[in-house]
């Protein structure tokens, strides 16, 4: 347990990166509002984009841009933020679209809570 | 430029599909043409994916590179037409001409105007392109791109439906495959983080090396990615979102949802487990045991959910639910026949359900009736479409001569081989809960007396399409020759990498 | 529900245990002979000016070397644009005009 | 070589061809259903003799890197002999008895279908064909099952599907596994898993084989879906359950004990010394609930689940005169049977009565039914100048031969409780007023009556003149000895 | 363990990353719904922040308008769907 | 909403936020920033136009059609400049293989094709989420 402590206080930003993961996942899980799922998906992929960013960073690297005048010994690796941005433009496409079911949704139900839509839809298929 | 046209060959057969994606928009008001467009484009894929195959095979298993911007492998985007490649995307072109066939002209009361319809097209294009895209890339980030594109295709054309039902189911389905797809970029994270590289053979390479070093970062990466597709694919206790995506969406979305879109996802997780871990690495972790239990598990539970539902497609959906089982069991079996059998399964799966889907989605449409009850007779009254329902019934129970029974042959083949005597026996009595499911269906349309409505067969083009897809499962039950010989070259390829 | 809840809440923490295992192996955060910093991202710092004629090599890689996901990325997009489109326009455009 | 596809394609061929007439009239239909028949009839006993003049006959092909083939050896030959022509006696039946009936199509199409499907079973050359023709055999007598589409005829319906395809599961199972270890399935070369000689595991394999053929030749705890197929029209249980369907089950042990095992692998497993006694339980538990039974066709049934183990009996003592007895009991039990049940159904048909306690005097009225009846109930108890008398015989003394002298016994009781099943019944038919032979009169009683007679006739005949059968019999004996 | 050395950057990352958890609780409880997008507002603000700090300048421009941009079209949707309720 | 000192200032400081995100799209490949945050700004300058104001004015500005066909040809205009490579002999994308010019280092032309492939990503981002806008503020419930 001691051992794991340290090398989480050395990787540091993974362990964050866990946490962030961890209770975005509870939030899509138990709460029952189509908001926080979405809020909660969100906070699920910038967990895991921190990870891969926290991945390629280097202590004292440079900003992976080239400056001809004076050129770094050292730069980050570019990588990750090259694959980090497809996943931002990911990530917002996936929130625009289920923003836009939330609407339809709420346009078919008048609510926005998963679980009474549930019951709704039940009462339906019964009636 | 024929010469041009066979060398950018790989690249063509993903691409085409979304150029005529991103045009067809702007004619949203000439359906007739948007429908041949449609029509068009999947049969030249067709032909281009059966070209590609033709090659590999002949090349005799030397796969077809394809360095993307012409920076090779390690640096840029590799595409790879090996076995693998080749047969799921001859699958894809061969399910997708006839789904898109039989959309034509009978979409509108399902999905709306034409506008709307147009959009189908555009989404049901984008999302075959990305599964072709999945069948020849060789690059673990793009395949997260790649999943991402088919996740939302598979959302909107669920939601394309024009019903309530259809946006509560594509909204779970969209959040929990995203969840799927953040743990699929996750694991690509742990494997990006511990090897440097995102190419699947270089990663393979340098995971072999270092291993030993990162042995719980290695079976994490595995299990993210094995839940991250497992969501993705509904394997058994990930299906939640499957029975009401697939039987709320629109027949022809439903078909190729079931058909394709999970078998997608399963090449995938395929690719990701054999070439990136590479078998010895997967049985140096015991993730073909719990494959193989997982499978077990989906087919049966799969199949007893399927046995209680009344309404024809959420049966179907359990069905697949069952049927995935069965391809993830064969992932388990860590040998050569096992993996033929598993992908033979795949395609004739994809064929099967996606003509189960059509024909379900026929009867609905012509009578309106969504539960199996009510649908006594209807074998006299539409017996083109009743007849391949039964030949898809038949096919996906196992019976000799139609396709599912040499998938499972080869999949009992290969679960003896690798000693899994109770995993032969659960493929048996999936088989035998199938018949229970599926047969119930058939003995109801002709054997009860036929109902006083005029219910019709579908149109000349829909008849086709149903026709070409009974035909297929015969085909590739009677004589699945090349098949056959691309899907063991491909597992041979698949064993022989490490 | 609530019972639900903290079952959902106890998955969590097992799970969050078991990923901090393994992220406590991973290569130390932020040390320059990490695994990531092999060949390619060294091609990548020191090529992109010459391979691709910019000077940002995240543009580099976005635009030159890995174009390809890039373009999938605008496709997501465009998707995600159309399924907006096919959930909320349920009714089509009036008037005939384009 | 074109008279196995000849024989086989008949029945098709016909089948089709009566499915594609909607419109046609009786006459049309029973006309074609005749022909077809005799052809496949024909072609079939032209294929026994061929290969009883040792003559080999072999169609092959691929499936998906599977091979099968059709070679008939003389086992298949005489089953084939055996259905074929019990086939046409059914047939000419029908035609009485469907006279009156409705789906007259469908009952032609699937009659003739499962024609092709049996003799596809009897002349398949390895398990692959065997399999598939098996598989094929539930689907194509399904629709016969059902005929009366009334929810107890669904209900026994499903309940044969699931049977019958769980059996074939554990059978495909078994295929798989021995062509894992022997590498081919072809009946020809000898005994499939003699040259492997012993290893673990075999056993299992012969149970499983057992098993799943079982279900068809429904030995004891696999036999229930058999009495509930008994809601099918009376040719129909006649001819498939208590003939070709269940004989394709025990065509499978037979195959599976000397084709797949070999007797000599077989002696030494030790499943080979419990499969007799279960054969034996089921003999006697049989024909003991058949005795309890008062619906007559139930009572058949049961009986017939009995008798069929006479045969696997006389199987499983792996010596070459319990072969025989197996063998000419397969051939005299069948004509006997089917006897029997055509006489139960022209009661049935003509008098309306179905259980066996309201039979008494059916007999003024039927005569030459209850005479038919009563022979071929004589003969189940395996009486000298019936044919199951030679039958019988052969079976003892393969199993005295083979050392166990209490399945003889087994036997001698059996007969005993036989007597008591039928022999009251026959009785009873002909005490109580004496009436009049009204009932059997006219074109569609004559036509039942007349393949009912000529049966009891052909069993007496084979009891007078067992030479007669015998060369097919020595032929079986000879190819696997 | 020799190598756990701290620099400036990184106790302003660890600050950040404090902020970012707080934020991420804040969002599992709180009810309001516009508040709740206020905050995930300033989640996404600190994670342009956080990418700024660890060297990715690309990175950060993209997230923060990303962040705006997914901010304004939630509050969109939720003043046109239900405001203020859970 | 319809406040004038909003309006005035907005009317100031709009096309500035505009050019910014035009900028931002040019000098990606010499700065931070990329096409994508570019489109984004470029985005939100015409929300918060159609924002302050109406939706009418902003509609009237950039009609239906037009952001139909930006995000329809913006899409294929990747395509197009990948087929670029493919017309000159060199794989799909490519851009020093297919002997485009890569200009000087640091300059605004510089990188081939990298700029023009930037350029319409970012028109077609801009599009898109003014679309998104557009259909989630237009829909009545």
């Amino acid at each position: 347990m001691r051992i794991l402590l340290e090398k989480l206080m050395i990787n540091y930003p993974y362990f964050v990166a866990v946490i962030l993961f961890t209770i975005g996942a509870l939030t899509v899980l138990t709460r029952s509002n189509l908001f926080k799922k979405l809020i909660g998906i969100n906070i699920m992929e910038s967990a895991i984009f921190l990870m891969f960013i926290a991945g390629g960073n280097i202590r004292g690297g440079a900003v992976p841009i080239l400056d001809e005048a004076n050129p770094k010994p050292l730069y980050i690796n570019p990588v990750p933020s090259a694959l980090m941005l497809t996943g931002i433009v990911v990530s917002v496409s996936v929130t625009a679209f289920a923003l836009a079911l939330i609407v339809r949704l709420y346009q078919s139900y008048g609510t926005t809570d998963a679980r009474r839509i549930a019951e709704m839809r039940n009462e339906v298929t019964e009636g | 430029m024929t010469a041009t046209i066979t060398a950018n060959l790989p690249v063509f057969v993903v691409i085409a599909p979304l150029f005529v994606a991103f045009v067809l928009p702007t004619f949203a008001r000439r359906m007739r043409l948007v429908e041949s467009l449609v029509v068009a484009i999947e049969a030249i894929g067709l032909v281009g994916a059966g070209y590609l195959a033709s090659i590999v095979l002949m090349q005799k298993g030397i796969p077809i590179i394809y360095s993307l911007g012409g920076w090779s492998a390690p640096w840029g985007i590799e595409l790879e037409v090996g076995s693998l490649g080749a047969f799921f995307l001859l699958v894809v072109a061969a399910v997708s001409l006839p789904v898109a066939l039989f959309a034509r002209g009978n979409l509108t009361e399902e999905v709306g105007g034409k506008e709307r319809v147009t959009r189908f097209y555009v989404l049901y294009l984008l999302l075959n392109g990305a599964l072709a895209g999945m069948a020849v890339t060789n690059d673990l980030f793009n395949i997260f791109v790649l999943v991402e594109v088919a996740t939302l295709s598979c959302c909107g054309l669920v939601s394309a439906r024009n019903h309530p039902r259809a946006a509560e189911a594509a909204f779970t389905y969209l959040i929990l495959a995203t969840l799927g797809s953040a743990l699929v970029l996750g694991g690509i994270g742990f494997l990006y983080i511990i090897t440097g590289h995102l190419n699947m053979g270089f990663a393979s390479q340098e995971l072999g090396r270092i291993w030993q070093d990162y042995p719980h970062v290695v079976w994490m990466a595995a299990s993210f990615m094995l839940v991250g597709f497992g969501v993705k694919s509904a394997l058994f206790p990930l299906h939640v979102w499957l029975p009401d995506a697939h039987s709320t969406a629109p027949s022809p979305a439903s078909a190729i949802l079931s058909g394709l879109a999970v078998k997608g996802y399963l090449i995938c997780l395929l690719k990701v487990l054999y070439i990136v871990f590479g078998h010895t690495l997967m049985q140096e972790f015991a993730m073909h045991r719990i494959l193989v239990l997982l499978g077990m598990i989906a087919i049966i539970a799969g199949s007893l959910f399927a046995l209680a539902q009344d309404e024809l497609k959420r049966r179907l959906a359990f069905s697949t639910v069952a049927q995935v089982g069965y391809i993830i069991l064969g992932l388990g079996l860590v040998n050569m026949k096992g993996l033929t059998g598993t992908l033979f399964y795949l395609a004739s799966h994809a064929v099967i359900k996606s003509s189960l889907f059509l024909a379900a989605g026929a009867i609905i449409a012509a009578t309106g009736k969504h539960r199996i009850s009510e649908l006594a007779g209807i074998g006299r009254k539409m017996p083109v479409t009743m007849a391949v329902f039964t030949v898809g019934s038949l096919g996906l129970v196992g019976i000799p001569l139609f396709s599912g029974f040499i998938g499972k042959w080869y999949l009992l083949l290969g679960s003896l081989d690798a000693g899994h005597i109770l995993a032969a026996a659960v493929i048996i009595i999936g088989s035998v809960l199938c018949a229970a499911y599926l047969f119930p269906i058939i003995r109801v349309a002709y054997f009860e007396p036929v109902p006083e409505e005029n219910w019709q067969d579908p149109g000349m083009p829909q008849k086709i399409a149903l026709i070409l897809l009974a035909v297929g499962v015969v085909i590739l039950g009677v004589a699945p020759g090349p098949f056959l010989e691309l899907a063991s070259r491909a597992a041979i390829e698949l064993l022989v990498i490490k | 529900m609530r019972l639900r809840n903290l079952l959902f809440l106890l998955m969590a923490l097992l799970a969050a245990y078991v990923i901090l295992i393994a992220v406590a192996e991973l290569p130390p955060y932020g040390m320059p002979d990490n695994p990531v910093h092999n060949q390619v991202s060294e091609r990548y710092i020191t090529g992109a000016l010459e391979d691709a004629g910019v000077l940002n090599m995240v543009t580099a890689i976005v635009l030159d070397y890995r174009a390809y996901d890039t373009m999938f990325e605008t496709i997501v997009l465009f998707t995600a644009a159309l399924a907006v489109v096919v959930t909320l326009k349920t009714a089509e455009r009036k008037g005939g005009g384009k | 070589m074109l008279d196995l596809i000849l024989a086989l394609l008949s029945g098709a061929v016909g089948g089709l061809i009566i499915a594609m007439m909607p419109r046609a009239s009786s006459r049309l239909r029973n006309t074609i259903a005749l022909i077809f028949s005799v052809t496949g009839m024909a072609f079939s006993w032209r294929v026994a003799q061929l290969v009883f003049a040792g003559e080999s006959i072999r169609i092959a092909g691929e499936i998906g890197g599977l091979s099968w083939s059709l070679e008939p050896d003389p086992l298949g030959a005489v089953f084939g002999l055996i259905a074929s022509t019990l086939w046409l006696f059914a047939t000419i039946y029908s035609f009485g008895y469907m006279a009156n009936e409705k789906k007259q199509r469908t009952y032609y199409t699937f009659l003739l279908m499962s024609f092709s499907v049996t003799l596809g079973v009897a002349f398949s050359g390895n398990l692959v064909a065997l399999y598939l023709f098996y598989e094929l055999l539930t689907f194509a007598t399904y629709p016969l099952v059902i005929h009366e589409r009334s929810l107890e005829a669904m209900k026994a319906g499903a309940k044969y599907i699931i049977y019958s395809l769980s059996g074939a599961g554990a059978i495909l199972i078994a295929i798989v596994v021995t062509y894992g270890w022997a590498g081919n399935l072809d009946f020809a070369g000898g005994p499939i898993l003699a040259s492997g000689g012993i290893r673990p595991g075999l056993s299992l394999l012969l149970a499983l084989f057992v098993g799943g053929f079982g279900v068809k030749a429904a030995i004891m705890p696999l036999h229930r879906w058999l009495p509930a197929a008994m809601v099918a029209p009376t040719p129909v249980s006649a001819l498939l359950h208590a003939v070709a369907v269940v004989y394709s089950g025990v065509y499978g042990i037979l195959r599976v004990v000397y084709s797949v095992f070999g007797h000599e692998l077989m002696g030494q497993l030790g499943l080979s010394y419990v499969l007799p006694w279960v054969a034996a339980f089921t003999i006697l538990v049989g024909v003991t609930i058949a005795t309890q039974q008062d619906v007559l066709k139930r009572r058949l049934a049961y009986h017939t689940i009995s008798q069929l183990s006479y045969i696997l009996l006389g199987a499983f003592t792996l010596q070459p005169w319990g072969l025989a007895g197996a063998m000419l009991h397969m051939i005299s039990y069948s004509t006997l049977k089917i006897t029997l049940f055509f006489g139960a159904g022209i009661i049935a048909k003509q008098t309306g009565e179905t259980k066996v306690s309201k039979m008494g005097g059916v007999g003024w009225q039927l005569p030459k039914t209850m005479a038919a009846f009563g022979i071929a109930s004589l003969g189940m108890i395996g009486m000298l100048p019936l044919n199951t008398f030679w039958s019988k015989y052969y079976l003892m003394k393969g199993s005295v031969a083979g050392g166990r002298w209490p399945l003889a016994l087994v036997l001698i009781g059996s007969g005993v409780i036989n007597a008591f099943c039928f022999i009251p019944t026959v009785v009873a038919a002909f005490t109580g007023e004496r009436g009049k032979p009204t009932a059997e009169r006219g074109a569609e009683v004559s036509l039942m009556l007349a393949p009912t007679v000529l049966l009891a006739g052909i069993a007496l005949l084979i009891g007078l003149w067992p030479g007669l059968v015998w060369p097919g019999v020595q032929a079986v004996v000879n190819w696997f000895f | 363990m020799s190598i756990l050395y701290f620099t400036a950057t990184d106790y302003r990352i660890m600050v950040l990353l404090l902020i970012l958890v707080a934020a991420s609780l804040a969002l599992y409880f709180i009810k309001d719904l516009l508040h709740a997008v206020i905050v995930y507002g300033a989640y996404s603000l600190t994670m342009a922040l956080i990418w700024l700090q660890m060297n990715t300048p690309d990175l950060a421009i993209t997230e923060a308008a990303a962040g705006i941009c997914m901010t304004v079209l939630m509050m969109v949707v939720i003043f046109r769907t239900s405001r203020r309720e859970e | 909403m319809r406040d004038f000192i909003l309006k005035r200032v907005a009317a100031l400081i709009l096309p500035f936020i505009c050019m910014y995100g035009l900028y931002v799209i040019f000098h990606g490949h010499v700065s931070p920033g990329g096409s994508f945050a570019g489109g984004i700004i470029v985005g939100l300058s015409f929300i918060a136009f159609a924002t302050i104001y109406g939706l009418e004015k902003g509609r009237a500005k950039l009609p239906e059609t037009v952001l139909n066909w930006t995000e329809s040809y913006g899409t294929l205009w990747y395509g197009i400049m990948g087929m670029v490579g493919i017309v000159k002999g060199a794989p799909f994308l490519a851009n020093k293989l297919a002997g485009v010019s890569l200009g000087a280092p640091g300059a605004l032309s510089s990188g081939g094709l990298i700029s023009l492939i930037g350029l319409g990503v970012g028109i077609r981002v801009a599009s898109t989420m003014v679309t998104l806008f557009f259909t989630m503020m237009e829909e009545e419930p």
